[in-house]
């Protein structure tokens, strides 16, 4: 392989990983806050649908990339007054949102099947961009990448260089110890859901206006899910995420390259290695675990009910 | 019983396994029906269900003939023993059935020979491709689409005989994502014109993106791709779909099997584009030979990839041969899956 | 507004409070007053509003009615946070503490935002170096024992310097040498002018350290008294609204046959914070009461585990029945040789707090009050059994059947005891019988505990407190670090010798109270 | 203002039975403005969405029809809920039961002799395989403590390419031109039909059996105490001698097989054959029927119709109205959401407080 074919394999790469790194990133805000967002994939395909509808009316990249967040946002904005506010349980409130939000996304797309619109653009700087081996990979992305790649550092410093990220970790380690404490549970749980639904937005109008430029019913196919896996798979820990969405996002890719290349395995077996491998990642996570605590934020999906 | 004649208009329904606004296969079916509807304001009536899960089809199909539709039409494969069940219940309701090989009394079933648009596709691919590698970007190993890549292998093979051609199946009929992806891989493994056998049009997009060249899938879609799109294997089921119509509204339908090409008007190629005249020409000239009978794709001898003889010198591939394709041509050096 | 009261403005003032629950008042027109360098006490039974009443203070619950006040203004509290504005800090009795983060970040929660992680160190080690508490910033707080647990909630306390300090029953989970630590803390606390309250059931330590009690009941303030002037029997009189009665030994029943035998029980931990047992042996006779004394985290909780076969044994023959080896058996079937077990945990674990009275009873009677049939409940048997309990054992609660969690602490206990005893077990193993609980239920189930005994049983109780060990065991035996001393008459020993014991400090020199078990078998454990 | 939860000590029965219709009042005047947006009438389409469907002896087979393998596997998933363990894998459970009882039926077809032990034995099969497949989660969580919630998830999509690679694969039918399904079944591997008109098949009677069984089960036995004590209190409960391993391991095959049952019962009754794709989605939608029937079997089973009953309706909606399928999907999650939110109305009394937020 050529220095060239490599870096190419590495952008589809990037490219592949932002949408899940991006929606993951924001699901591990909001567990970390102890809540589970099992409605990741409707607010991202809600997200894709009106960040599409929005760019092509105000002719506007950046504008539907702040709608397709808004839209995962207002989504998000239900989950938490079922959740956070009248204590309803997660995980039906998660499907729930995901039906809502398949619905939603097609009658907001409806009429806007079949546009096309220029991806977002990429970053160019003559001199930089087209420095051979690395420079479309460094400096030849869209702001999406980039952008989620902020997020990788900016979560990783709230979260354990800031008060506000002690505070979310705390509460989702043990809301009824904070509460005593006087910290606000309801309203830190209810900002990182809407944060979660926002992200998980912005990683579908990433996948409508710069993946694959226009939108189409259902096109998160399942990513949603794959975030939601990816934030175990990382043990909630930003780093982690980014790098497993590369791996997951590399699975997918590389054995698409893999097959381009000649080399043909069943389709199935492949397809079903994301899958496995998050559970053989669980298993082994679990087998190397300290002795007390635990990763996962503990009162992750319970429910907290404040008394005054 | 719902099936009586209805005294005013003609009631046709569809059921559609994708959505309509998938821009693939189920949208080129609404097309026609849309196309109905036009052609017979005063005398059609129609409806549509989309989105039906194949396993759970019986019942919409059911809910169509009891609102008294008189003809439905029910566009995917996986909805054939569905549709022969309620054909049962429901002797006087026409059933239109696409892409299967079972029929009944009241049960017809049409498909379109789209390995005839494929092998005009590999034609003009072969001659325009630089770097003599094509990449075929593929759903599932059926027969329909095994034939598809046939057809364009031999079509590639007419006019360069060391073409090469990698094939991607990605395992789904539509997830733009994937589809980009591996439409990334191949260009990336040095193809540089580009076919489908998926729905979406992103992998258009991707070659436009790069500055290569590809082929649309189902409808026209140009608009996608304006620098890449060399022409697109449109399904056009207007003309068979308003036949069938007229037929049931003068009392002359009959339980038969279609299998139309480009000489029916069922397979249609997107006006060519982005290549040279003398190339178009050809393509032309190849289009009007199928048409008119004189060039077959599958005419022998066809080899398989072992070197056995599939097709006889001389002879055309049979229909059941092509219908149940399950090898490669000779000189595509993958491995079909399964 | 606030009455006019002698003295000096107080510098915190509660006035007319009132908390409802629903229909229920926990609180019902409290007043108290809070002076700057005084230790108050705030006694009463379980369920009188104590907690309610602190709560309230900082600022965690809202209340109905009344006013809170600092230095004579009336103050909105409208969560901890203004409490701890206002200088006041609270040691919870069950920790508010996140178990995932490290000490520090535990303690960073509650200061200010300005506080820097390097200046927040090294404030802790300068008040750690001032009232003597160490710990270590960086240590995971699941890393850490009960003590230390609790002596991080002191120093996040301290470092707000607060004014007042709340203490919601510090000591019953600390060994008397961390007991008298903190009594020292508190004692300098006080000397420098802060204002501190007490909440406590152990009625020794509140004559020792306090100079003013008030005492509630039923929500409301029944009386105020010098606890240096009272006896321990005069406050809990106080309490409860009636003399308490002294519990009765049966008089002159022989002793039985050995009913419960360990020998030679050893068990290794799985836990961070689990006691191994070592080479436990220990007899119990029908009729015999024997306490096991000890400080919390010395074994009791493995000890109990081990005999009510939640823990199994490495060996049958260790643990005994009535002469049948049962060490490899679960609890049920331990339960069918007719023992019965009360652990110390009332929510949670001898008791699932969101399910009713009945079926609590189903808990652990299932499979020996013949309440199943083939695998089919009988609930109208379960129903009776349950409201049997509650008569004889005089359990107070709202409504017929309610969840075992809305009963106070010592109504529970008795439901607990009385579902226990009243299955007429030959064995009972009881873990803490009385812990939390007041006066007046305390004396009824250790009344009930020495009936038992009479009619024929065997008894181990496992308990912190000594007096109520020299007030029911015929013979008493410490547990420390997993190794018991051999058990002596209650009556040739003495809360000083069983005292050092618990310590550790006892073996030397004193034949009577020498551990059972060799050298080194206890330095195994190690 | 700030919202407070005061939990109700004594459920309150008006509320338990108000607030779900509360909250379908709603969602229908939420619905009643979007199809007035569209320019439809609202009062056409509830009669098409909400009462057509029932008015019908066919449409009424066909709610239960679509009813019975929702409300079967979410019996089983209340099971797990109520333990509070926590199956979301439903879904692959529920095509691996399909998938392995029909594996029976293909290796039989065209078999002589008799038959009649073949349907017997795929439903077992089916059951089995679907016990054995919730197993999996169930038994890394009791080892090595792994999330249920996520292996369970992610073995959906196994079980799903597992049947699609057999039925394009080693299952196809091999006169069927390589299309992917296998042989339809013989008549000895289907599900008798309970009424004239093929539409109602006895896998509707399973699922009426299991409302029965479970109701008794989980409210009578020592079983379905059991589950309660270890749902509520993990630590009372092995006090109490029960074994949460145990019992862990007991709910996902419960669960497990009901799915498997329902899969194999879907293949051998409405489908007949395999197929790449078995389910659309039952399973899935089984964890919110759980919930909108408060994991008891009855209310389960008055969910499970009122689920079954949009999704004819809405295929109504599309053929007589011509309103978008999507509008039915978010009619459904709009409602999902109300009947959860409303909920809060009967397990807690809702406090407006006036004053700060927290
Ligand atoms: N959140 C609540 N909801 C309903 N009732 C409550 C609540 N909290 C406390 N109570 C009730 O209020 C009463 C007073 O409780 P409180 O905790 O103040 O008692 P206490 O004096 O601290 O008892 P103890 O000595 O056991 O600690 C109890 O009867 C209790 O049942
Ligand atoms: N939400 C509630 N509803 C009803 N009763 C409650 C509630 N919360 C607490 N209680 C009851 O109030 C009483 C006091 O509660 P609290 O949490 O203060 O425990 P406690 O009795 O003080 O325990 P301890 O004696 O260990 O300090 C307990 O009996 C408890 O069962
Ligand atoms: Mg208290
Ligand atoms: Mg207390």
């Amino acid at each position: 392989m050529t220095l060239d074919v490599l870096q190419m394999v590495l952008v589809t790469i990037v490219a592949a990983a932002t949408p899940l790194m991006i929606a993951a990133l924001g699901e591990l805000v909001v567990e970390r806050s102890g809540v589970l967002n099992l409605g990741v994939e409707g607010m991202m395909v809600l997200g894709a649908a009106t960040g599409f509808a929005v760019a092509v009316e105000t002719g506007s990249t950046l504008v539907g990339a702040l709608a397709g967040a808004g839209a995962g946002l207002a989504l998000s904005a239900l989950f938490g007054i079922l959740t956070v506010v009248l204590a309803a349980n997660q995980v039906a409130s998660g499907l729930a949102m995901t039906i809502l939000g398949l619905g939603l996304s097609g009658l907001v797309g409806a009429s806007y099947v079949g546009m096309k619109r220029e991806p977002a653009p990429h970053l160019t700087i003559s001199g930089l961009t087209d420095f051979p081996g690395i420079g479309r990979l460094v400096f030849g992305q869209d702001a999406f990448v980039y952008a989620g790649f902020a997020l990788v550092g900016g979560i990783a410093w709230f979260l354990w260089c800031t008060r506000a990220g002690l505070a979310l970790r705390a509460i989702g380690d043990d809301h009824t110890s904070t509460h005593a404490l006087g910290l606000q549970v309801r309203k830190v749980r209810f900002l990182a859901v809407l944060f979660g639904g926002a992200c998980a937005g912005l990683a579908g109008a990433y996948l409508s206006l710069a993946y694959t430029p226009f939108w189409a019913p259902a096109m998160t196919a399942g990513r949603g899910w794959i975030a939601l896996a990816l934030v175990v798979f990382a043990s909630w820990r930003p780093v982690r995420v980014m790098a497993g969405a590369m791996l997951f996002g590399g699975a997918t890719v590389l054995q698409l390259h893999a097959q381009a290349a000649g080399f043909g395995l069943p389709g199935q077996a492949l397809s079903a290695l994301p899958y496995l491998a998050t559970i053989l990642a669980l298993v082994l996570l679990s087998l190397g675990r300290r002795q007390g605590g635990s990763l996962a934020p503990a009162s992750l999906g319970r429910v907290f009910t404040p008394f005054r | 019983q719902a099936q009586e004649k209805p005294v005013g208009k003609l009631k046709v329904g569809f059921v559609y396994v994708g959505p309509v606004a998938d821009f693939g296969y189920s949208f080129q079916h609404d097309q026609s029906r849309k196309a109905l509807l036009a052609a017979m304001p005063d005398k059609v009536e129609t409806s549509f269900l989309e989105n039906v899960p194949e396993a759970d089809s019986e019942r919409s199909i059911e809910s169509l003939a009891r609102s008294g539709h008189q003809l439905i039409f029910t566009t995917s494969f996986g909805f054939m023993e569905p549709t022969l069940k309620v054909a049962k219940k429901f002797p006087k309701v026409k059933f239109e059935h696409a892409t299967g090989y079972k029929r009944s009394a009241n049960v017809s079933t049409y498909s379109a020979r789209f390995y005839e648009g494929r092998y005009i596709c590999g034609e003009i691919a072969g001659k325009l491709s630089k770097t003599g590698t094509l990449g075929y970007i593929a759903s599932f190993p059926i027969p329909e689409v095994v034939s598809g890549i046939n057809a364009f292998m031999l079509g590639a093979q007419s006019v360069n005989p060391n073409i090469k051609l990698k094939i991607v199946w990605v395992n789904t009929w539509f997830d733009p994502g994937k589809e980009a992806e591996a439409a990334k891989a191949l260009l990336a493994q040095g193809a540089d014109v580009l076919s489908q056998h998926t729905d979406s049009a992103a992998p258009l997009q991707e070659a436009e993106k790069q500055g290569k060249l590809a082929f649309g899938q189902s409808s026209d879609q140009m608009r996608f791709a304006p620098k890449a799109q060399l022409t697109s294997i449109v399904d056009d089921w207007d003309g068979y779909v308003i036949n069938e119509a007229k037929a049931v509204l003068d009392g002359s339908w009959k339980s038969q099997d279609t299998w139309g090409g480009i000489k029916d008007g069922m397979v249609v190629l997107a006006p060519f584009a982005n290549m040279p005249d003398d190339v178009k020409a050809k393509a032309e000239a190849t289009k009007k030979a199928i048409a008119d009978g004189t060039l077959h794709p599958f005419k022998g001898p066809v080899l398989k990839q072992d070197g056995t003889v599939a097709v006889k010198d001389g002879d055309n591939a049979p229909d059941p041969m092509i219908l149940g394709m399950n090898w490669y041509v000779k000189g595509i050096e993958d491995k079909l899956p399964n | 507004m606030p009455p006019v009261t002698e003295g000096p403005t107080p510098l915190f003032g509660a006035y007319g409070i009132v908390k409802r629950f629903g229909d229920f008042k926990a609180n019902d027109g409290v007043d108290l007053e809070i002076r700057a360098g005084e230790i108050h006490a705030l006694l009463g039974e379980n369920g009188a509003g104590k907690s309610t009443l602190m709560k309230i203070l900082y600022g965690l619950l809202e209340p109905t009615e009344g006013v809170v006040t600092h230095r004579g203004d009336i103050v909105k509290l409208a969560n901890p946070e203004a409490a701890r504005a206002l200088g006041i800090g609270m040691v919870f009795q069950h920790f508010s503490l996140c178990e995932n983060l490290t000490v520090a970040e535990n303690i960073a929660l509650v200061m200010p935002r300005s506080l820097g992680a390097r200046a927040l160190k090294k404030k802790m080690s300068t008040v750690g170096t001032t009232y003597g508490l160490h710990l270590d910033p960086d240590r995971p707080v699941w890393s850490l024992s009960a003590g230390e647990r609790q002596r991080i909630e002191i120093i996040r306390c301290l470092l707000q310097d607060p004014r007042l300090v709340i203490l919601d029953e510090p000591t019953s989970v600390l060994t008397p040498g961390e007991a008298e630590g903190l009594f020292t803390v508190l004692e300098r606390l006080r000397d420098e002018g802060r204002a501190l309250l007490y909440i406590s059931h152990r009625l020794d330590e509140v004559r020792r350290l306090c100079s003013r009690a008030t005492i509630l009941r039923g929500g409301k303030v029944v009386g105020a008294c010098d606890p240096r002037q009272e006896s321990a029997r005069s406050l809990a009189a106080m309490m409860v609204g009636v003399q308490v009665g002294e519990v009765k030994p049966p008089s002159g029943v022989p002793l039985g046959p050995e009913r419960l035998v360990l020998s030679n029980l050893s068990l290794t931990t799985s836990g961070l914070h689990g006691t191994a047992l070592v080479d436990i042996s220990l007899t119990v006779a029908g009729g015999e009461i024997v306490g096991i004394a000890g400080i919390a985290g010395n074994g009791q909780a493995e000890l109990f585990d081990a005999l009510s076969g939640e823990a199994l044994a490495p060996e049958a023959g260790m643990v005994a029945f009535d002469g049948q080896p049962v060490g490899r058996l679960g609890i049920t079937q331990r339960r069918r040789h007719g023992a019965c077990f009360v652990p110390e945990e009332r929510n949670g674990h001898a008791a699932a707090p969101t399910l009713s009275l009945s079926d609590n009873a189903l808990l652990s009677r299932h499979a020996t009050a013949g309440l199943s049939r083939f695998g089919f409940l009988r609930s109208a048997a379960t129903k009776a059994l349950a409201q049997h309990v509650i008569g004889a054992f005089d359990v107070r609660k709202a409504g017929p059947d309610p969840a075992a969690g809305t009963l106070s602490g010592g109504n529970l206990q008795k439901f607990l005891m009385g579902r226990e005893i009243m299955a007429e077990p030959g064995i009972l193993v009881v873990n803490q019988p009385t812990w939390g609980v007041d006066a007046l239920a305390a004396a009824h189930i250790r009344q009930a505990l020495l009936d038992l005994a009479g009619r024929g049983a065997a008894l181990l109780v496992i308990s912190q407190d000594l007096d109520e060990l020299f007030e029911i065991a015929g013979r008493i035996a410490v547990l420390h670090d997993g190794t018991l001393s051999r058990a002596v008459p209650a009556s040739e020993t003495s809360r000083e010798a069983v005292g050092l014991l618990m310590g550790g400090s006892g073996g030397v020199g004193t034949e009577a109270v020498a551990p059972s078990s060799t050298r080194e078998a206890a330095s195994h454990a190690h | 203002m700030r919202i407070d939860l005061s939990p109700r000590t004594n459920r309150s029965r008006l509320m338990d039975g108000f607030a779900p219709i509360l909250a379908f009042v709603v969602a229908v005047a939420i619905g009643g403005v979007v199809v007035a947006v569209m320019g439809r009438s609202p009062a056409t389409a509830f009669v098409t969405y909400f009462i057509a469907p029932l008015s019908e002896v066919w449409s009424l087979q066909e709610v239960a029809l679509k009813a019975a393998p929702l409300a079967l596997i979410a019996i089983g998933l209340a099971f797990c809920f109520r333990a509070n363990v926590w199956n979301i894998g439903a879904e692959g459970q529920f095509v691996i039961g399909g998938l392995f009882g029909g594996w029976i039926a293909v290796a039989t077809h065209g078999a002589g002799g008799s038959t009649f032990w073949v349907l017997p034995l795929m439903l077992a099969v089916g059951t089995l395989a679907g016990v054995a497949y919730a197993l999996i989660p169930a038994i890394l969580k009791v080892w090595l403590g792994v999330s249920e919630i996520l292996t369970s998830l992610m073995l959906v999509y196994v079980a799903e390419l597992l049947l699609d690679y057999m039925a394009r694969g080693p299952l196809r039918d091999p006169a069927g031109y390589n299309f992917p399904q296998s042989v339809t079944f013989d008549d000895a591997a289907r599900l008798p039909y309970l009424m004239e008109g093929d539409t109602l098949h006895a896998g509707v009677l399973i699922a009426l059996t299991a409302v029965v069984v479970a109701t008794i089960v989980l409210a009578r036995t020592l079983f379905g105490f059991e589950v309660r004590v270890v749902g509520a209190s993990p630590r009372a409960a092995r006090f109490a001698g029960f074994s949460d391993v145990r019992l862990t391991l007991a709910v996902f095959a419960v669960s497990g097989g009901a799915a498997g049952l329902a899969g194999i019962a879907e293949v051998a009754g409405k489908i007949g054959q395999l197929q790449p794709s078995i389910s659309p989605g039952y399973g899935f939608t089984a964890i919110i029927v759980a919930f909108l029937g408060r994991l008891s079997p009855v209310g389960i089973l008055v969910a499970a119709l009122v689920i079954a009953l949009t999704t004819i309706g809405g295929e109504g909606a599309q053929i007589d109205l011509k309103l978008p399928l999507d509008l039915t999907r978010a009619f459904q999650g709009l409602l999902l959401a109300l009947v959860l939110g409303a909920d809060a109305l009967s397990r807690y009394r809702v406090l407006f407080v006036p004053g700060t937020a927290t």
